[in-house]
C-alpha cells in the first residue's frame, strides 16, 4: 500500500474538526487501515499492553501525521456528537490511559466575553440606588421573558422538569436535561448567563438563582452517589466526557493568571460550567448563602475508601475553585477585567507553584507564602495548627527544641539514604 | 381615528405575573399582548341580517351577537416563572400573538 | 510492594549532564522479607502524542533514584515535542519484589507515574531568592500508606534539582507534628519514614508540616508546607454487632405483600466499603439465608444495604461501615398461612481474611393468619331519597381491612329479589374496601320502596375465602322539585346561591353542597361547589368519581384549567386553585377571584 | 348555574328574503342560519388577565373584548334569489356555516 508522504500530510496539518479529519483520513488506505487498527488497540480491555505492541504503535505513529491527530470539535457544531465521539476514540490511544484532567475536545475559546460583560455591567452599573435595591436575578428573568426564543425555551424545559409524574416519580429527568440542554444550547448567552450568573445581594434573589435549573429534578436525588462514580457514569458518555474536560480545561485554577483563570478568560470557564447543564455531572450552586458562593455536582464523597483524596481533588475542582468564583462573580459584577485575588488562607500555606498546562494532574490551589523567619513561627503555630510545636531533634544536629511535637531523628535502622 | 375607533390590532404592555391577577405571586415581569380597536369594516351580511331578524323579534331570549369581535385569532407560547414561594408554575393562552375580527 | 504516591512531578531542563539525579522514588514493603526492584517502562508517553522510546531516563534498580541517562539537548527536544505547545512527558517506574525478566510495561506490575516537565531551555543559575522557591518540589505532598505495613522511607524532603542548581545553598528541612505520630524524619537525609505498622481503625489521617529553611547570607527564609498521609485501609475487621443484637423478632400479619420488609438487623465493620465502584463494592458483603427448607428459600429474601458512619477512637474521626440486612417477602404470603420460622442468615465479610469473618443473624418470623369475616352481620345505611346517581352512600370493609397490604378482597352485591334496586358497589384498582353508590335514584323516590336489604359478598382472591354480611339502605327524607334548568354537575356552579339550588351527579342530599376557601393565592382549600364535601375535593380521584367526569371533575379533571392553578398527581384534577373553581366537565375548568365586577355592558361591548 | 343559556352553538329560522332586511324585496324563503348561546367554557387566561389588566386602568379608553364571542366561523354559500321586479341577485355571507367561541 502506497504510504503518505510527509508531503501529503503537511497539507492536511491545517487543523480540522475531527469529521472532517475522519472523512480524509477515510480518503486515505493508509490512514483508514491505520485508524481501524487504532480503535482494535483501544477497544481492549488492557489498553496499555495494547498500546505497547508494535502494531498499535505503527498505527499511532501514521496517525500522528494524519489530520486526526490534532483534530479538534466546536461547541455546538453540526454532528458534535459524531465530531466527539471521533476525537475519545483517538484520544485514548494519545493519553497512557485514564488520566485525572483529560485535554478538551473543543477549539479553544479565544474570544473574550467583553459584550456580555457589558451589557451586565450595563444591568448592573444602571443607576446605581435603583442597582442597589434591584433583584438581578428577576431582570436577568424579565429580560428573557420579554424575549420571544428565550421565554419559549425557558418555559420549555420548566414545564418538562416541573411536571410530577408519579408519588413515587418526580419527574422525568432525560427529558428535563434534553430541554435544559436546549436552552443553554439555543438561547444566547446574554440571556442564560444573566440567569444562571446574576449577582445577588439577599436570600431570595440568591435562591432564584438556584432554582435556575429547576434542581428538585435536575439535580438533587434522594440519596447523592460517590463523586467517582458519577465521574465514571459521565466519562462513559462522550458529550458529558467532553464538557467536564472542557470546564477541567478552562477552569482549573491557575496561579500565574490574576485572575486564577487560565489565560485569564473568564468567558472560557462560564462556557464550560454551562456546557455541564444538563448532563449527568449536572452542576448547581448548592445553597441559597448570598456570603459564599459555592457550586458543586450532586455527589459526595462520602464511601470513597482508599480514593478519598482523589475525590476530594475532584469535587474541589466545584466548591473550592478560584477561577469558577471569579468568573461568576466578575459576570454577576459586569467586569471583564479580574477583581483583586481574594486574600484569605483557608489551608496551611503551600508553596507557589507554576501551573502545567490542561493535563496536568496536580496544581495547587493557594498562594504560597514565603516570609522572613520572625513571622513564621506564628503564623504557624497560632493560627493554623493551634496545638503543634516546631519540632526539634534533641540528638540530632543542632535544632532548637520544642515541645510537645517530637519526631525523633533516629539514625534509621532500616534503610541507608545515599545523598 | 380616536383610540376608541382605531381599527383591530395588536397592542403590547409589560406587566408583572402579579398583575395579570390569575393569582400567581411573582414579580416577574412578562409580555401581555392584546388585541384592541372596532372591527367596523368587518360587518357581514350576515350581521346586518342578524341584527334585523332579531329586531322583528324572529329570535327570543338567545344570546346573539350582530358585530364582529376584535379577538385574539392566535396565542403565544406558553409562559413560565418562579413565584414568590419558589415554585414554579407554567401558564398558557396569556397573550395574544395575532388579532383579528371574527 | 506499593508506591506511598500515584505520581510524581519534576522539571528537566536542557543539556543537563548525563547521570544528573532528578528525582528520588520511593516504595514500600507488603511483607518484611520483600525485595525491593525499581524497572523504568522503556517507552514514555507524550500526552496527545503516543509512546516513544525512552533514551534519556534511567533509575537505579535497588535505591529508586531517577537521573538522567543521556543529556536531552535542543534536537531530541524538538524531535520529542514537534510543535506541541505542552512539553510533558511521562514515564511509568514500576517495582516488583523479583528481578524483572521481560521488558513488557504490564498493567499487573505495581506502577507510579512520573510526570515531567521538559524546560525549553538550560537550567538557569542559582540567583538570590531561588533556593527557597525550590525548597520543595512542585508536587503536592501528601502521600498513602497502608496499615499493618513494615516501617519504611517514603519520601525524602531534599530536591534534586536545587542541589543541582544551588549547590552552596544552605537549606536544612525539619517537620512539625502533633505529639507521638508514628513517623520518623531523619535529619541527614532528610528523609521520612514510617516507624511502625499503622492501624486506620486508629486514625486514617496525619496532617504534618515539612519545613525548609534557608540561609543566604545573613537572611534566613523558611517555607513550610502541609505534608499529608492518608492511612489506607485494608480489610483487617471482622463484622460485629452493635450492642450484641443478632436477633430479631417478626410478625407478618396484615402486610403480606412480596417485598414487604419485615425485620432488619444491623451489622458493622470497622473498615471502610467503598460505593465506588458500586458493583465491586456490593458484592464484598454477602448475607444468605441458611436453610435447607425450600419454603422458607422461596417465601424470604435477604435485602442488604450499607452506609458510610463515623467512629471515634480516642477522639480521632475514622470512616467505618454499617450495613443493614432486612429480611424480605421474596412472594405474597397467603391469608390462610400460620407458622412460626427461625431465619438464619449468614452475613460473610467475603475480603477479610481472619477469623470470625461471618456471622450468623437470626430472624424468629411469625406468621399469623387473617380472617376474611365483616365484624357485624348487618350494616344499615340511610339514603336521602334526593340522592342522585353516584352519590356515595358508605364503605363496606371486613375487619382490619384498612391495614392489608398484598392481600386482595373484592367485594360484590347480591342482587337482591326486590324490585326496588337502587344501588350498587364500586372499588379502585388499589382499594381494599368497596363503596356503596346509588345507581337508580328514580326508585329512590318511589314510595313503595323504603328499606332495602342486600347480602354483600366479602372474596379473597387466593384463598377463595368468603364472607357475607347484609346492608339495610334505609330511605329517609320526601322528594323535592328538581329545577329542570339546572346543569346535571355541581361543578359548573360559581357562586354558593347557583350551587345550593341546585343538585347534580353524585348530590348525596339532592342538592350540591357549597364549600367556601379561604386563604390567599392559590390554595388547596379553593372554594367550589361540590356533590359531597367529604369526598370532593380530596384530591383523589376515586372509585366512584372516575366513573363519571360530571361527578367531581375537581379531582379527576384532566382538561385545561385557566385561572391561577396547580393540578394533581400527574395532571389530574385541581390540587390547588385561586378563589372560586368551576368547570365545564370535560371542556375546561376555571379558577378565578370573581370581585372583579365586570360592567354588564358599557358602551364598549354593546351586542 | 342554570343554563339561561346554552353554549354556542348553529341556530336555524327560515325567513323571506325580505325579512332579511338587506333592502332586496323578494318573497322567496331561504334558510338563515346563526350562531347562538353562550362561550363561558371558551374563557381563556388571556380573557382572565385583560379583564383584570383593564381593572387596574393599565389599559385606559380602549375598545377590548375580555370574552370569547359566539361567532360563525365559516359561512355557507352564496344565496341568490328573483325579486319583485324580476331581477335575479347573489348575495354572500348571509348564513353561518359553522360557530364556534373566539
Amino acid at each position: 500500500s502506497s504510504s503518505l508522504t510527509t508531503q501529503d500530510f503537511h497539507t492536511w496539518r491545517i487543523p480540522v474538526d475531527c469529521v472532517r479529519a475522519n472523512e480524509l483520513c477515510a480518503a486515505e488506505p493508509s490512514c483508514s487501515s491505520r485508524y481501524r487498527t487504532l480503535r482494535q488497540c483501544v477497544a481492549g480491555r488492557d489498553r496499555n499492553t495494547m498500546l505497547a505492541n508494535k502494531e498499535c504503535q505503527a498505527a499511532l505513529e501514521v496517525l500522528q501525521e494524519s489530520p486526526l491527530y490534532d483534530c479538534h470539535c466546536k461547541r455546538g457544531m453540526k454532528k458534535e456528537l459524531l465530531c466527539l465521539q471521533i476525537y475519545w476514540s483517538i484520544h485514548l490511544g494519545l493519553t497512557g490511559g485514564e488520566e485525572f484532567y483529560e485535554a478538551s475536545p473543543y477549539e479553544p475559546v479565544t474570544s473574550r466575553l467583553t459584550d456580555i460583560f457589558r451589557l451586565a455591567s450595563i444591568v448592573s452599573g444602571m443607576d446605581s440606588t435603583a442597582n442597589a435595591k434591584s433583584n438581578h436575578c428577576l431582570d436577568a428573568a424579565k429580560a428573557c421573558n420579554l424575549n420571544d426564543n428565550c421565554k419559549r425555551l425557558r418555559s420549555s424545559y420548566i414545564s418538562i422538569c416541573n411536571k410530577e409524574i408519579s408519588s413515587t416519580e418526580r419527574c422525568n429527568r432525560r427529558k428535563c436535561h434534553k430541554a435544559l440542554r436546549q436552552f443553554f444550547d439555543r438561547v444566547p448567552h446574554e440571556y442564560t448567563y444573566r440567569l444562571l450568573f446574576c449577582s445577588c445581594r439577599d436570600q431570595a434573589c440568591a435562591e432564584r438563582r438556584r432554582q435556575t435549573i429547576v434542581p428538585h429534578c435536575s439535580y438533587e436525588d434522594k440519596e447523592k452517589p460517590n463523586c467517582l462514580e458519577l465521574r465514571s457514569l459521565c466519562r462513559s458518555d462522550p458529550l458529558c466526557r467532553s464538557r467536564l474536560a472542557d470546564f477541567h480545561t478552562n477552569c482549573q485554577a491557575s496561579f500565574q493568571s490574576l485572575t486564577s483563570c487560565p489565560g485569564d478568560n473568564y468567558q472560557a470557564c462560564l462556557g464550560s460550567y454551562a456546557g455541564l447543564i444538563g448532563l449527568d455531572m449536572t452542576p448547581n450552586y448548592v445553597d441559597s448563602s448570598t456570603a459564599n458562593l459555592v457550586v458543586s455536582p450532586s455527589c459526595s464523597c462520602r464511601g470513597s475508601g482508599n480514593m478519598e483524596e482523589e475525590c476530594e481533588k475532584f469535587l474541589k475542582d466545584f466548591m473550592e475553585n478560584p477561577c469558577l468564583r471569579n468568573a461568576i462573580q466578575a459576570f454577576g459584577n459586569g467586569t471583564d477585567r479580574p477583581l483583586p485575588p481574594i486574600q484569605h488562607i483557608t489551608l496551611p500555606p503551600k508553596m507557589e507553584t507554576s501551573t502545567y498546562n490542561a493535563n496536568d494532574s496536580n496544581t495547587i490551589y493557594d498562594t504560597g507564602v514565603t516570609t522572613t523567619s520572625a513571622s513564621i513561627q506564628k503564623s504557624l503555630t497560632t493560627d493554623m495548627i493551634p496545638e503543634q510545636k516546631t519540632f526539634v531533634d534533641t540528638k540530632g544536629s543542632g535544632i532548637r527544641p520544642s515541645v510537645p511535637g517530637t519526631l525523633f531523628a533516629l539514625p534509621l535502622l532500616l534503610l541507608k539514604v545515599a545523598l | 381615528a380616536k383610540a376608541r375607533h382605531k381599527p383591530c390590532s395588536l397592542k403590547e404592555l409589560e406587566v408583572t405575573v402579579s398583575e395579570l391577577g390569575l393569582g400567581y405571586k411573582s414579580d416577574e415581569t412578562v409580555l401581555f399582548r392584546y388585541c384592541s380597536g372596532t372591527c367596523d369594516s368587518a360587518v357581514r351580511n350576515y350581521d346586518l341580517s342578524l341584527k334585523n331578524v332579531r329586531s322583528m323579534r324572529k329570535i327570543k331570549k338567545e344570546k346573539v351577537r350582530a358585530r364582529p369581535c376584535c379577538r385574539p385569532l392566535s396565542y403565544d407560547d406558553d409562559v413560565s416563572f418562579l413565584d414568590a414561594g419558589n415554585r414554579y408554575y407554567t401558564v398558557n393562552e396569556v397573550s395574544a400573538k395575532e388579532c383579528g375580527c371574527v | 510492594l506499593y508506591f506511598p504516591r500515584r505520581e510524581y512531578h519534576e522539571n528537566v531542563y536542557l543539556d543537563q549532564p548525563s547521570g544528573t539525579p532528578l528525582l528520588q522514588i520511593h516504595a514500600l514493603k507488603d511483607s518484611e522479607e520483600e525485595n525491593t526492584y525499581f524497572w523504568l517502562c522503556p517507552q514514555l508517553h507524550i500526552p496527545r502524542a503516543g509512546s516513544k522510546d525512552n533514551l534519556w531516563f534511567q533509575i537505579q534498580e535497588k535505591t529508586g533514584l531517577l537521573f538522567l541517562n543521556k543529556s536531552l539537548d535542543r534536537e531530541d527536544f524538538d524531535m520529542l515535542f514537534p510543535g506541541i505547545s505542552v512539553s510533558k512527558l511521562i514515564l511509568q517506574v514500576f517495582v516488583s519484589p523479583q528481578l524483572f525478566q521481560g521488558k513488557e510495561c504490564h498493567e499487573s506490575y505495581t506502577k507510579v507515574l512520573v510526570k515531567l516537565s521538559v524546560i525549553n531551555s538550560t537550567m538557569p543559575a542559582c540567583s538570590y531568592g531561588m533556593p527557597s522557591q525550590l525548597c520543595f518540589s512542585n508536587m503536592d505532598l501528601s502521600f498513602h500508606i497502608k496499615e499493618n505495613k513494615p516501617p519504611g522511607i517514603f519520601h525524602q524532603l531534599q530536591s534534586y534539582p536545587l542541589q543541582n542548581q544551588c549547590q552552596n545553598a544552605s537549606i536544612s528541612y525539619e517537620v512539625i507534628a502533633d505529639k507521638g505520630v508514628p513517623f520518623l524524619y531523619n535529619m541527614d537525609t532528610a528523609s521520612i519514614s514510617v516507624a511502625q505498622p499503622l492501624d486506620r481503625e486508629e486514625r486514617e489521617k496525619y496532617e504534618l508540616i515539612a519545613k525548609c529553611t534557608v540561609t543566604e547570607g545573613s537572611r534566613e527564609t523558611f517555607k513550610e508546607v502541609p505534608f499529608l498521609v492518608a492511612v489506607f485501609d485494608e480489610d483487617d475487621m471482622p463484622p460485629f454487632l452493635p450492642n450484641d443484637t443478632n436477633t430479631a423478632d417478626a410478625v407478618v400479619e396484615f402486610s403480606r405483600k412480596k417485598g414487604t420488609v419485615i425485620a432488619e438487623l444491623t451489622v458493622y465493620d470497622a473498615d471502610t466499603t467503598p460505593i465506588f465502584p458500586i458493583e465491586s463494592s456490593r458484592k464484598k458483603y454477602t448475607g444468605t439465608i441458611s436453610t435447607s427448607d425450600p419454603w422458607i428459600k422461596e417465601t424470604f429474601q435477604v435485602e442488604h444495604n450499607f452506609h458510610e458512619i463515623l467512629f471515634n477512637p480516642n477522639g480521632s474521626q475514622v470512616r467505618g461501615t454499617r450495613h443493614e440486612y432486612r429480611l424480605v417477602l421474596g412472594k405474597s404470603i397467603s391469608v390462610t398461612e400460620s407458622s412460626s420460622h427461625q431465619v438464619d442468615v449468614i452475613v460473610n465479610d467475603t475480603e477479610y481474611q481472619g477469623p470470625n469473618k461471618s456471622l450468623m443473624l437470626h430472624f424468629n418470623v411469625t406468621i399469623l393468619p387473617i380472617s376474611i369475616q365483616f365484624s357485624n352481620v348487618t350494616y344499615q345505611f340511610t339514603v336521602n331519597r334526593n340522592a342522585a346517581n353516584f352519590s356515595q352512600i358508605g364503605k363496606i370493609c371486613i375487619d382490619n381491612c384498612m391495614r392489608f397490604y398484598g392481600v386482595n378482597v373484592t367485594y360484590s352485591l347480591q342482587t337482591p329479589n326486590v324490585s326496588c334496586y337502587a344501588v350498587e358497589i364500586a372499588q379502585g384498582p388499589e382499594d381494599q374496601y368497596g363503596t356503596l353508590y346509588v345507581n337508580d335514584s328514580a326508585v329512590l323516590q318511589r314510595p313503595d320502596c323504603k328499606e332495602i336489604q342486600y347480602a354483600v359478598l366479602a372474596k379473597e382472591e387466593q384463598s377463595r375465602k368468603e364472607a357475607l354480611t347484609h346492608v339495610t339502605i334505609v330511605l329517609d327524607g320526601s322528594p323535592i322539585h328538581t329545577d329542570d334548568g339546572c346543569p346535571d354537575s355541581c361543578s359548573m356552579s360559581k357562586t354558593r346561591s347557583e350551587c345550593e339550588e341546585c343538585g347534580g351527579l353524585g348530590a348525596l342530599m339532592g342538592k350540591c353542597q357549597w364549600r367556601q376557601g379561604s386563604g390567599k393565592g392559590i390554595t388547596t382549600n379553593y372554594s367550589t361547589c361540590s356533590p359531597s364535601i367529604k369526598t370532593c375535593p380530596d384530591a383523589i380521584c376515586d372509585a366512584v368519581e372516575s366513573r363519571d367526569k360530571k361527578i367531581c371533575p375537581q379531582d379527576c379533571t384532566r382538561t385545561n384549567v385557566v385561572g391561577g392553578h396547580q393540578k394533581g398527581l400527574n395532571g389530574l384534577g385541581i390540587k390547588a386553585g385561586h378563589g372560586v373553581c368551576h368547570c365545564f366537565p370535560g371542556t375546561s375548568c376555571y379558577c378565578e377571584k370573581d370581585d372583579i365586577r365586570e360592567p354588564l355592558c358599557d358602551y364598549m361591548c354593546k351586542t
